[in-house]
């Protein structure tokens, strides 16, 4: 038996209604017969028979119903001897052909995609919304009133993607960062300085925020930085004694001879000794960025400084290992007067390749500094103490400083470190090549 | 100079250093880098700025007579004659 | 004019031009050039003066002004087996052609199954700047960018206009290149002995480290004059002179937006849905978390380019614009 | 001709069982034009044709199983699945494809010619198009480029009287269609597109000529679709009388009655070719049925070229 199924006629075509039949049960139909009409919402169409043989039964009376394509129309009954072709199997209505989705039908209550998309955007679950819309559905309206706390809670910061990333990676909180891009835009530039300039703060509009603000700001930039060092830096000690009486003693002597004005400080010396030391291990001067270390050919000394309201920065001698020792004199002091007058430059906060802290003033005799990111190292001398020592195996009373470093594991070893110690105890030892 | 001008000199110079110290509360007679928490370059300047103001020489090996305030206005009154 | 020592030639862009078809017709005689008033005229723009003379009628063929037709001829012909060069005119008169460009050069060998090549090179002149009107001011590349199955090149040095053609004649692909109509008289130096170059990639012109001016075609020198005009405010411009925007290079795009955090695209054509909004994509897509600020595009006006002089310009891509948009974002 | 004839009708039901899908347009009625004009060519020659190309692809001696499974969609159809009823491809046979463009294979024709013309080769372009064609500026253009340069195209126009729902008489001012060739100086004759031997008598000579360097040559063939324009066609611009009329001269049946008349062909013969073409129709749709799919990963394979860059 052959089943006649309503054909598809045309690429966009789906549905269509059954308007009469041209046959009836009985009678013989030939290839290529008309036997019913059908008609889509576009034109009445006829409908052709593809076989030889007798028409057993009409399935379904005309009607106005839509029928899908592929309904079960009529049966024909082969004529005997007619060879019955091999039709290809026709897929029943439901097993959608291949490319022929059957369209879903539209749900209730679900929101429309404009609607859904704000609330992804809120991050408001649409299933715990109650819609105020027609037949219960979610309007954006409802999707806001229930982000109501959450737009309240999170005050978004207005900054740049790159400056988004540099935050996460260095711990800086985006909200206190003073914002210099665009229309208010926090960008990199804003996250680096602040990060980097721990524990002061660069470039801040010094006049404007009284000092309370500042060392405020300040205390919170140092703690963040700090506990970033301690966080991401393996830290690795070293300490040594060196004599500096030779040192102090040609000082002296030079200082003897010159006026008030041209006198210089032992901090000076030490500032010195250090440059050149580093130029002999120079993996203890750079930066560590983006997961590796970038050694610095110049040699940018930071020097801590403390503040009188509290606080300490360590902006940046340039080139120190070039300087003469009247000229390192005197750049130190320029700093520090500076510093304690909140006159400082964003290029000497914003690059100091390694710091030096303490510099043999009052205070404790050895310095456990830490590194303050993004450098891999720091120097610290305690204070400069009479101290027994062994010469030529007499005993003797020399003034003595107590040299402290502290390494970044990741980039060197206590080895370079100790290389570096030596090398400033043998250059303080000739005070006069510095 | 006398003893009150060279006293009021020093104070002066002390308070572009130290803006918050009271010369009322300063002990005339001990260290000022302890009382003061002045350090090295602290102390230079101090030294510096009173050579600048008074034109007085204050060379290496007299640098100790500066540590407290009265040994500072003595130094000034002999010389700045 | 040659300079003997250091090796190199200064030749107008057109020259170039001219050279690369001689040379290409010389050392193959499958190609030969059809297109209007390419013969005896010499070419509208003078690129193809003394060819007629040198390779005659047969291979210089003069067309009826029937861009259709000569353009799918020189589509069948390259299916024939030919591999001709088609200039037509401008951008503007290839709309007439966009029928068997888009669906016959472009798709013939994806819809036959990997059949049939279609090894044709079209030559356009493109842009505006000359005062002849809004139909004959068009910058429409970004068009044809978005057609897969063709290839689009836009030479902006006198290198890639004399060394671009024999890359693209050896493709079996369709090539579309793009020269727009104010570099004709710019003259630059020319390597001796040159070689053929890709059609793949971008070229950095200029390295720079604040942001990055993305373009191509006859904005590059706009951008170059830009940068120039950013460094004496201290702004390091990188200048990419994208020579090819299908396939686009985005790797290169990518690279230099990553190391200036800074990108101002621009483009002759407009901004709405042109090849400006395609590269600005591509950066937010793949390099979101390297922008630093948002992107600029600097383009036409959105208006058909007015004749009147000092209209045009208002409605062109400008330096100072460029220089705006680039302090804006960079800061 | 009995191929075409029952291959389409073949598709017409495949179609309707949601097979084929898309667009599909029968050449039922005009076989007489594609297999005349395709005995006059050689199989060097090039034929461009248009998206009612069925008949002309077998003609031109494509094997139905690549055609059927084309129509399929299957990877092992001709142009892969990817071109369908409309963009059926064989380099092979230089079959340069279907064009759904009304008049878009036109400009094509004229450059295969002439690359032919500059590479000094004895070769014909035939060039199939509907009469709807002829308001297309691309027709005229083509014309007269081919006349201007002398190409060795053969322009072979099928009117069948409809383009689409249109007659010829609400879309052109001048009907005859010889004479729009006769204004680019080019020779045209009418020709009978029902009766294959007259078809393949004109279209010989006209190949020689042009093969021979004698410039192009413009045939019109009178002829008739029996079904729709698609398969999605009311056809209420036409009554089912002139359709009827036009029946009674199917070329198939011309050519049956000419051929027992001569003695050539007799009864059993002919119902030997009926099962012997349909089986190879069942053949080829048994073979696109056993078709696969093109793997999803291969769509943007042949966007550009694999090879030779």
């Amino acid at each position: 038996m052959i089943d006649f199924v309503l054909p598809s006629l045309g690429a966009d075509m789906d549905v269509a209604k059954l308007n009469c039949w041209l046959v009836k049960p009985g009678d013989t139909v030939h290839k290529g017969q008309i036997i019913a009409e059908v008609e889509t919402d576009k034109a009445v169409l006829e409908v052709e028979c593809w076989d030889e043989g007798v028409v057993e039964e009409l399935v379904l009376a005309p009607g106005p119903t839509r029928l899908p394509v592929g309904t079960l129309l009529a049966r024909i009954r082969p004529l005997e001897g007619a060879q019955p072709r091999s039709s290809p199997k026709v897929p029943a209505v439901e097993e959608a052909v291949a490319g022929q989705p059957t369209r879903p039908a539209p749900r209730h209550g679900v929101p429309s995609p404009p609607v859904r998309h704000l609330a992804h955007q809120l991050g408001v679950d649409t299933a715990r919304v109650a819609g105020s819309g027609p037949a219960g559905e979610i309007t954006r309206e409802d999707v806001r009133r229930a982000a109501e706390p959450v737009i309240g809670r999170e005050q978004r910061v207005k900054a740049s993607p790159l400056a988004r990333r540099l935050a996460r990676e260095t711990g800086v909180d985006l909200g206190i960062v003073p914002a210099s891009g665009l229309a208010g835009l926090v960008t990199a530039k804003d996250v680096r300085a602040m990060e980097q300039v721990t524990p002061a703060p660069t470039d801040l509009p010094v006049e404007t925020t009284e000092p309370e603000g500042r060392s405020e700001t300040m205390r919170r930039a140092i703690a963040r930085s700090m506990a970033h060092s301690k966080r991401e830096i393996p830290h690795y000690y070293l300490a040594n004694h060196i004599d500096l009486d030779r040192a102090l003693r040609w000082l002296t002597a030079q200082n003897e001879e010159r006026p008030i004005s041209g006198r210089i400080l032992p901090a000076a010396l030490l500032l010195k000794a250090t440059a050149l030391a580093l130029r002999e291990t120079p993996d203890l001067n750079g930066h560590w960025v983006d997961d590796g270390f970038r050694p610095s050919d110049a040699v940018h000394l930071g020097v801590a400084i403390s503040l009188r309201e509290g606080g300490l920065v360590a902006p940046a001698i340039h080139d120190a290992d070039r300087l003469s020792l009247d000229e390192m004199m005197a750049s130190l002091r320029d700093l520090v007067n500076r510093a304690r007058s909140w006159r400082l430059r964003s290029s000497e906060m914003s690059d100091p390749t390694i710091t030096v802290t303490n510099l043999g003033e009052r205070g404790v005799e050895t310095a456990f500094p830490v590194i303050i990111p993004p450098q891999v190292a720091i120097v610290g001398f305690g204070r400069v103490v009479d101290m027994p020592v062994a010469i030529d195996g007499q005993p003797a009373v020399h003034p003595v400083v107590h040299a402290t470093l502290a390494g970044d594991h990741r980039v060197t070893d206590g080895h370079r470190g100790g290389l570096f110690l030596d090398a400033l105890d043998r250059l303080l030892q000739e005070p006069e090549a510095l | 100079m006398n003893k009150e001008e060279a006293r009021q000199t020093i104070f002066e110079v002390l308070g572009e250093i130290a803006p918050e110290v009271d010369p009322a509360t300063v002990d005339d007679s001990s260290d000022l880098t302890e009382q003061l928490d002045l350090d090295s370059m602290d102390y230079l300047n101090w030294m510096l700025g009173i050579n600048q103001a008074t034109g007085v020489e204050i060379p290496q090996r007299d640098v100790s007579r500066f540590l407290t305030i009265d040994g500072a206005v003595e130094y000034l009154v002999i010389h700045s004659g | 004019m040659t300079d003997v020592l250091t090796q190199t030639r200064t030749i107008t862009y057109r020259e170039a031009v001219r050279e690369a078809i001689r040379e290409a017709m010389q050392q193959d005689d499958r190609v030969f050039l059809m297109g209007e008033d390419v013969g005896r005229y010499g070419g509208c723009y003078a690129v193809s003066k003394g060819l007629l003379e040198e390779f005659g009628p047969e291979r210089v063929r003069d067309t009826p002004l029937s861009e259709a037709a000569f353009v799918g001829a020189g589509i069948g012909a390259a299916l024939g087996g030919m591999r001709p060069i088609v200039e037509v005119m401008t951008v503007n008169f290839s709309l007439l052609a966009l029928d068997q460009i888009v669906n016959n050069a472009a798709l013939y060998l994806h819809m036959s199954g990997g059949q049939f090549n279609v090894p044709l090179v079209i030559r356009m002149a493109t842009g505006a700047g000359r005062q002849v009107g809004a139909q004959h001011s068009h910058s429409l590349e970004g068009w044809y960018a978005h057609i897969p199955g063709i290839r689009v090149v836009t030479p902006a040095t006198v290198e890639d206009a004399r060394w671009m053609l024999p890359t693209a004649l050896s493709d079996p692909d369709p090539v579309i290149i793009f020269e727009h109509s104010g570099l004709y008289n710019s003259e630059g130096e020319l390597p001796e002995p040159g070689a053929p170059v890709d059609i793949v990639s971008s070229r950095v012109r200029q390295a720079g480290s604040d942001v990055s001016l993305i373009t191509y075609g006859g904005s590059l020198p706009k951008a170059l004059a830009a940068a120039e005009d950013l460094a004496t405010v201290g702004v390091s411009a990188e200048v990419l002179d994208l020579r090819v925007l299908r396939p686009l290079d985005t790797e290169a795009i990518l690279a230099s937006v990553s190391a200036t955090h800074h990108a101002v695209i621009i483009d002759e054509g407009w901004k709405t849905a042109g090849i400006s909004a395609e590269i600005a994509a591509c950066i937010a897509e793949q390099a979101v978390w390297e922008l630093d600020a948002p992107i600029r595009r600097v383009c036409s006006a959105e208006v058909p380019i007015p004749y009147a002089r000092h209209m045009e310009e208002a409605a062109l891509p400008q330096v100072s614009a460029i220089v705006a948009a680039a302090r804006e974002i960079v800061g | 001709m009995l191929r075409i004839r029952r291959f389409e009708e073949r598709c017409a039901q495949l179609y309707q069982a949601e097979k084929i899908r898309g667009f599909l347009h029968l050449y039922i009625g005009e076989e007489a034009v594609a297999v005349g004009v395709m005995e006059a060519l050689r199989p060097d020659d090039a034929v461009v044709a248009t998206y009612r190309e069925h008949g002309h692809a077998l003609a031109r001696g494509m094997d139905p199983k690549l055609v059927m499974a084309e129509m399929y969609g299957k990877v092992e159809g001709c142009s892969r699945g990817r071109g369908g009823s409309m963009h059926l491809f064989d380099a092979s046979t230089r079959f340069y494809g279907g064009n759904a463009i009304v008049g878009g294979g036109l400009p094509l024709a004229v450059g295969l010619a002439l690359a032919d013309r500059l590479e000094d080769r004895k070769r014909v372009t035939a060039v199939f198009f509907g009469e709807g064609a002829v308001a297309e500026g691309e027709f005229h253009e083509s014309m007269n480029l081919a006349a201007l340069w002398h190409l060795p195209v053969l322009f072979c126009c099928e009117n069948n009287l409809y383009a689409m729902g249109t007659a010829l008489a609400r879309s052109e001012s001048q009907t005859r269609v010889t004479l729009k060739a006769a204004s680019y100086e080019m020779s045209a004759w009418e020709v009978d597109g029902m009766d294959v031997v007259a078809v393949e008598e004109a279209a010989r000579r006209a190949a020689e000529s042009v093969r021979s360097g004698g410039g192009p040559h413009f045939l019109e063939f009178r002829t008739y679709r029996f079904r729709a324009h698609s398969m999605f066609d009311p056809e209420l611009y036409r009554s089912k009388e002139e359709v009827e009329k036009w029946k009674e001269r199917d070329p198939i049946d011309l050519l049956d009655q000419r051929l027992t008349a001569d003695g050539i062909l007799t009864g059993e013969e002919r119902a030997a070719m009926e099962d012997e073409v349909a089986e190879e129709v069942e053949a080829a749709v048994a073979f696109a049925e056993a078709g696969t799919w093109e793997p999803v990963e291969e769509l943007t394979r042949f966007v550009y070229s694999e090879v030779g860059r």
